[in-house]
């Protein structure tokens, strides 16, 4: 933070400047696309599109520039992630391994480490995804029964994982894995990288409810990495997870919102389009939608207001309010849309409302479902008993 | 107090078969080969004959026969031209057809050896307006000739025969019985969400039928056809009932069996009441339909009110519980390898056809409190 | 039921014509007063129509012959509470004695004590009401710690019981107490009889949201009673308090009904008089209110079409149903009233209204609060673990 | 991204002022004696000043310090003339009134040597029509002539002033200052509900004013009148926000004390969840109450419709909140000792006045959808 910032509308304009002129052309078709719910859509065209944004200096505004990043303040992330939702930047393939392995390096990793994997990352070149849920460990994280064990120099991994997004459009992994046997709980796991090309490592598509495959099961059956891919101590693993659940919060917040409220505007675009916007329920209903976005967006300069390392009430409640909130849209845009909805259309406004109706279903279930939200919130923001 | 019915033994015993037949037929995820078997069979039990009349050809039992055989189709998600054929076409041909129609169709219907839909407003509420009717007829000469283009008709691309309820010129309208094969129809499938509810366009241009097609009633044809799509909607709460009640077992279930935190999420205290909740839906909704039954046994006046009474909380109970099941489920109820996606899209589709809740509940404020609801400002 | 039964119609013909006759005069202002949440209208006018109601022969229809009643099958007893309700008949100061006490007496009393205590309830002259809750016992029930002992041939009692309604109103008390020291749960509870009128009995009224006293703490300081006064042995008390709160359930039902109607009635009234009924929103909510109280109805028809000795799930849900219902009924009135609603009324339909939206708050909690009826019902309905 | 403010020492130290001082002086259940006495002291705190500008004898503050006194009287249920003089009256005069009146009454206001109310449309809200309002004004000669009822007044009964918005002949609208002593004025105290929101009857039968008494602004008058309604309902949610943020303290203390089945109560899951869930709307709420705050420092367009979203989630909140404190104390939740029911009233009360939920989502739609909202067909 010891240069100059660019002013935050000059920034702003900048970034705005150069989505108009880069997501144009043969990227057209990737406008609003390829967010959750839609990761299938022109997964080809989006890795092209990494790298264009790398090129444009796009990656790793964050990082420090030791790294190749370029250090800039919040404030210029949060302003770019929303300007890159408002212009219709589609669905990051990258953000794992740039938003939660890259700072998960720069500050658990090795200088070798470092210098191995954040180029690819920067570049746009390598994809990440990621490796922690289980069958038997959903909410209950720490009962990942997925074993490694270093033999003959390399370590080793038996094992599978759950509900991995993007796994076949990526190189690598990063997997929670249990390095000590017999131990339980958050004791005794560690954080591995794996590469996804070899034999030992199968990748199954999970069918979701639209009949797409978004999330893939990946099984380890004494897959092997190098013994230097870890990160951290063995036994670490589970405070390296924890930390880069930590970045995984906050900093895409605005710009997820300039996504709900496209989506908004397509719902009222419908309503008008089949009349429903002069039905008193229905306009009542779409200005609770309106009152609830700007809301989070509130509940979000809240959070940032109160700056980097303070967590207040407000970003405690912030999953919850968001993925509920994003679940009522569904249901609002499909009674809009009312019979007219029960057929799969191919054009938005009317194909985006279906899949938000119909994605916005794992939005209260992944990455803590509402139950565990709400334990959270009654422990630790209201500090009521355990269990 | 008007008497509530026990279950007949004839209706215990009529449920268990189809319980145990429907479970050995699912058959939402499966292709379409296997519908044409299962209808076969289902006509070999006599289920398409239940509402007939004997003097139709029917076995001429009640509409608490057909409910129980809809609930077991809503459980066990039953895709079949039953629905279409049984709970739809059939109450109109009796409702609002001439007898001379009945005597020529409703046989074929009842022994399934034919399967029919019914075309009239798009999603077939009983609160249609004339003017949102879909084709309209027109009398040439010695023929009608239909025109116009019906977007989504249920089992409209496997019904043998539509009845459609057309506009005519002079603002009246009338009853067309319409082939499948009728030359100059076009007809193609569309996809649906729902694939239990297979959905076809119909489209007309110009259209000759002979003039015998025309079978409406002379008397009261309109309001046969409101009476006809209120048991529709009945019919379907039935449905909605069935499958709200599957959703409820399949959760108790599975949350019975997963474990987390080192025990099975069924004690968890949070994951209890939400299924108490969505049994406390689930049985309101079942009285509300045992409700709307008895007054229609009694021939009470007020059955449409009744039928609303069941259809709104019949819709809310399925709309809750299938989206329960699936947050209940965790991650794999939002995959295609569970049931509660396909409950869900049930419920959805069955949300907004034969009138949505507020439709019924602007029905009900109209009776209530006198004045008409205008929904639309 | 081996005797001619009289024919429904007529019977409520005649319970309709018997309440048109007699509930006029100096008892018109009974009319619709005197339900839950109005119990403090007109007690002493409510005693004599107790009497007069008695002497109608309206008191123990259900009872045996034997004991003074008149054994009239379950059909007519509802339909007496339903024409009763209908014709506004008031609150009934003698239900608890005649609803509760009584059958129990009937099932496990003493030859003396029917003889000694069934007249009076009969005859409409003698009230009772019910010791069970306590400060520490109100869901957990067998948390009980009111103690009782024999001591020179008399039993006597020390502890306090709450929200014991109409304890001003009554001449006796039947009381759930301790009568093995350091028994826990259910074990070592008895079933007293108690006068209330005597110097080691004190009741103090609980002043509710409202302003006014309905319920009542009742103290107990070594207050006495005869050594025969004890239902069915010591240590049966939990056996014969459970089978009390069986005869609770369902008889009344139908009449409670209609005084909801009765309510809801009023609230159309309101909503005309104010203009209100030309709102969608409030439309739709009254058709809601409607359509819910339908369902009430059918899920009360469900229950006795069961017969008496069956429970099915619908009875399991009914508690739970009726009481969101009537709160909710109270929160649309009040909406619909608006700032009217602010100021307390002293007419119909707005008193009356009020009323409902203040005590309906009770309706969820007292007799298993909403909490404890879920988890019965998840527990008993559905088959899911304990605790 | 609009810069959201870290509250300043200085408001801090108000908030911890505030709360030492009114949880000393909770008066919700006292007579109207103290109530006097609690006014003076806040006088001598410079409280009414608030939001007055220096040059009319105020400390020119923000309007961020008037939320911060109002939070904290919602959370310990003062019962004062403070909303109607500082949240409702001053900001009227503010922008309604001409630059002499502001002159005249502001002073005395602010040092709190007086208080006010103000009579409009009954409850108040921003989004009144001309034949709403209460009182009606026409010129006789030299001087005014008061007419007609106005029903419920806010502090009516106690306000040594009014401010009225009465309705013209000539279908405009003017301002009148009456104080309390008016002759002819005929002025009645109304029991409450809400006991810390007293309420009275003014009546008006042809009451002469002086032409003085006039003191509307002659430019933007009405839009005036509707700014400071819309300021009084933020500020009303400022109120909501910290009685519902006292529920949820009150239900957490209480349930962790009570002890059923052999443990606290606040150990079950299903109460962890109810108080998680207030938790939610309570912050959702604050975070939009502090939108609107942003907004409004600001001066975006769009400040009516941020107030909109602060006044419909706060009221959820609150309602939401005090319903649920009663669930959760069980028994005594709904007895007069315990305070839940106090907040419940006052939920009540708030929910409607200065425009209820559907008003305000009304004018949000719109905004949003275009048209206009008829609310009665």
């Amino acid at each position: 933070m010891n240069k100059a910032m660019p002013d935050e509308q000059q920034f702003r304009a900048e970034v705005a400047d150069w989505m108009e002129r880069h997501l144009c052309g043969r990227f057209a078709p990737l406008r609003h696309r390829g967010g959750p719910g839609d990761e299938m859509a022109y997964p080809e065209l989006r890795r092209e599109w990494e790298a264009e944004m790398a090129a444009g200096g796009w990656i790793g505004l964050g990082w420090p520039q030791a790294h190749g990043g370029r250090d800039l303040p919040l404030a210029l992330q949060v302003a770019f992630h929303e300007e890159y939702a408002r212009a219709g930047g589609p669905g990051r393939m990258g953000h794992i391994g740039e938003t939660l392995l890259a700072p998960t390096l720069i500050a658990h990793g090795t200088p070798e480490q470092q210098a191995r994997f954040l180029p690819g990352i920067r570049d746009g070149r390598v994809f990440w995804c990621q490796g922690y849920s289980e069958p038997g460990a959903g909410s209950d994280l720490a009962a990942i029964s997925t074993r490694c064990w270093l033999e003959d120099g390399e370590w080793r991994l038996r094992g599978q994982k759950l509900w991995t997004s993007l796994a076949h459009e990526s190189e690598w992994i990063f997997v929670l894995a249990r390095s000590t046997p017999g131990s339980v709980g958050r004791e005794g796991l560690s954080f591995l990288l794996v590469p996804l090309d070899q034999p030992g490592v199968e990748i199954r598509p999970i069918r979701q409810m639209t009949g797409e495959a978004e999330f893939n099961e990946v099984f380890f059956d004494d897959a092997r990495t190098a013994a230097d891919c870890i990160v951290g101590k063995p036994g670490d693993g589970w405070r390296i997870a924890m930390a880069l659940l930590g970045f995984e919060r906050g900093l895409s917040t605005l710009g997820q919102q300039m996504h709900f409220a496209h989506e908004l505007q397509l719902l009222v675009a419908a309503a008008r389009s089949c009349g429903a916007d002069r039905d008193v329920g229905v306009r009542r209903r779409i200005a609770d939608a309106w009152i609830g976005l700007r809301a989070l967006r509130a509940n979000a300069l809240r959070i940032f207001a109160r700056g980097e390392n303070a967590t207040g009430p407000e970003a405690l409640v912030y999953k919850y309010a968001w993925s509920n909130w994003h679940r009522d849209l569904g249901q609002l845009a499909m009674d809009v849309m009312g019979i007219a909805g029960d057929v799969p259309a191919s054009e938005d406004p009317w194909r985006r409302l279906q899949q938000v109706f119909f994605f916005s279903r794992a939005d209260t279930i992944y990455a803590g479902t509402n139950e565990i939200q709400l334990n959270i919130i009654a422990e630790r923001g209201l500090g009521m008993p355990k269990g | 107090m008007s008497a509530f019915a026990i279950p007949t033994d004839e209706q215990r015993a009529l449920r268990e078969t189809a319980t145990a037949f429907l479970a050995g037929h699912a058959n939402a995820r499966s292709g379409r080969d296997s519908d044409a078997a299962l209808w076969q069979t289902m006509a070999e039990l006599g289920w398409p004959a239940v509402l007939v009349p004997e003097e139709f050809g029917g076995l001429g039992l009640g509409i608490a026969e057909a409910v129980v055989l809809l609930e077991e189709m809503g459980r066990s998600l039953t895709r079949s031209p039953f629905f279409s054929t049984v709970a739809l076409a059939q109450p109109l041909l009796l409702h609002a057809a001439t007898e001379e129609a009945c005597q020529r169709w409703l046989p074929g219907l009842a022994e399934g050896s034919a399967t029919a839909t019914v075309i009239a407003a798009a999603g077939l509420s009983p609160a249609f307006r004339h003017e949102e009717l879909a084709i309209r007829a027109c009398r040439r000469g010695d023929r009608w000739e239909l025109q116009g283009c019906a977007e989504q008709v249920l089992d409209g691309d496997g019904a043998d025969m539509a009845f459609v309820v057309a506009a005519l010129e002079d603002g009246v309208c009338g009853l067309f019985h319409v082939p499948a094969d009728t030359p100059g129809l076009q007809r193609s499938a569309l996809e649906s969400w729902d694939s239990t509810r297979p959905q076809g366009r119909w489209c007309f241009d110009a259209v000759p039928l002979p003039l015998e097609a025309r079978i409406d009633r002379p008397a009261g044809f309109v309001a046969g056809v409101v009476h006809a799509l209120q048991l529709a909607a009945l019919l379907l709460a039935a449905e909605q009932v069935g499958g709200a009640a599957r959703c409820l077992e399949l959760t108790v279930a599975y949350t019975g069996e997963r474990r987390q935190f080192g025990r099975v999420i069924a004690g968890f205290q949070a994951v209890k009441h939400r299924c108490a909740q969505m049994m406390v839906k689930l049985e309101t909704a079942r009285s509300a339909l045992q409700g709307a039954l008895a007054a229609l046994e009694l021939n009470e006046q007020a059955v449409a009110s009744e039928i609303a009474v069941a259809r709104v909380l019949a819709t809310e109970a399925y709309r809750f519980c299938a989206a329960e099941a699936i947050q209940l489920h965790g991650g794999v109820g939002f995959t295609w390898e569970y049931d509660p996606q396909l409950h869900f899209k049930r419920a959805q589709w069955a949300s907004h056809w034969f009138g949505d809740a507020d439709t019924w509940r602007d029905a009900v404020a109209d009776g209530v409190l006198g004045g008409v609801t205008e929904r639309h400002q």
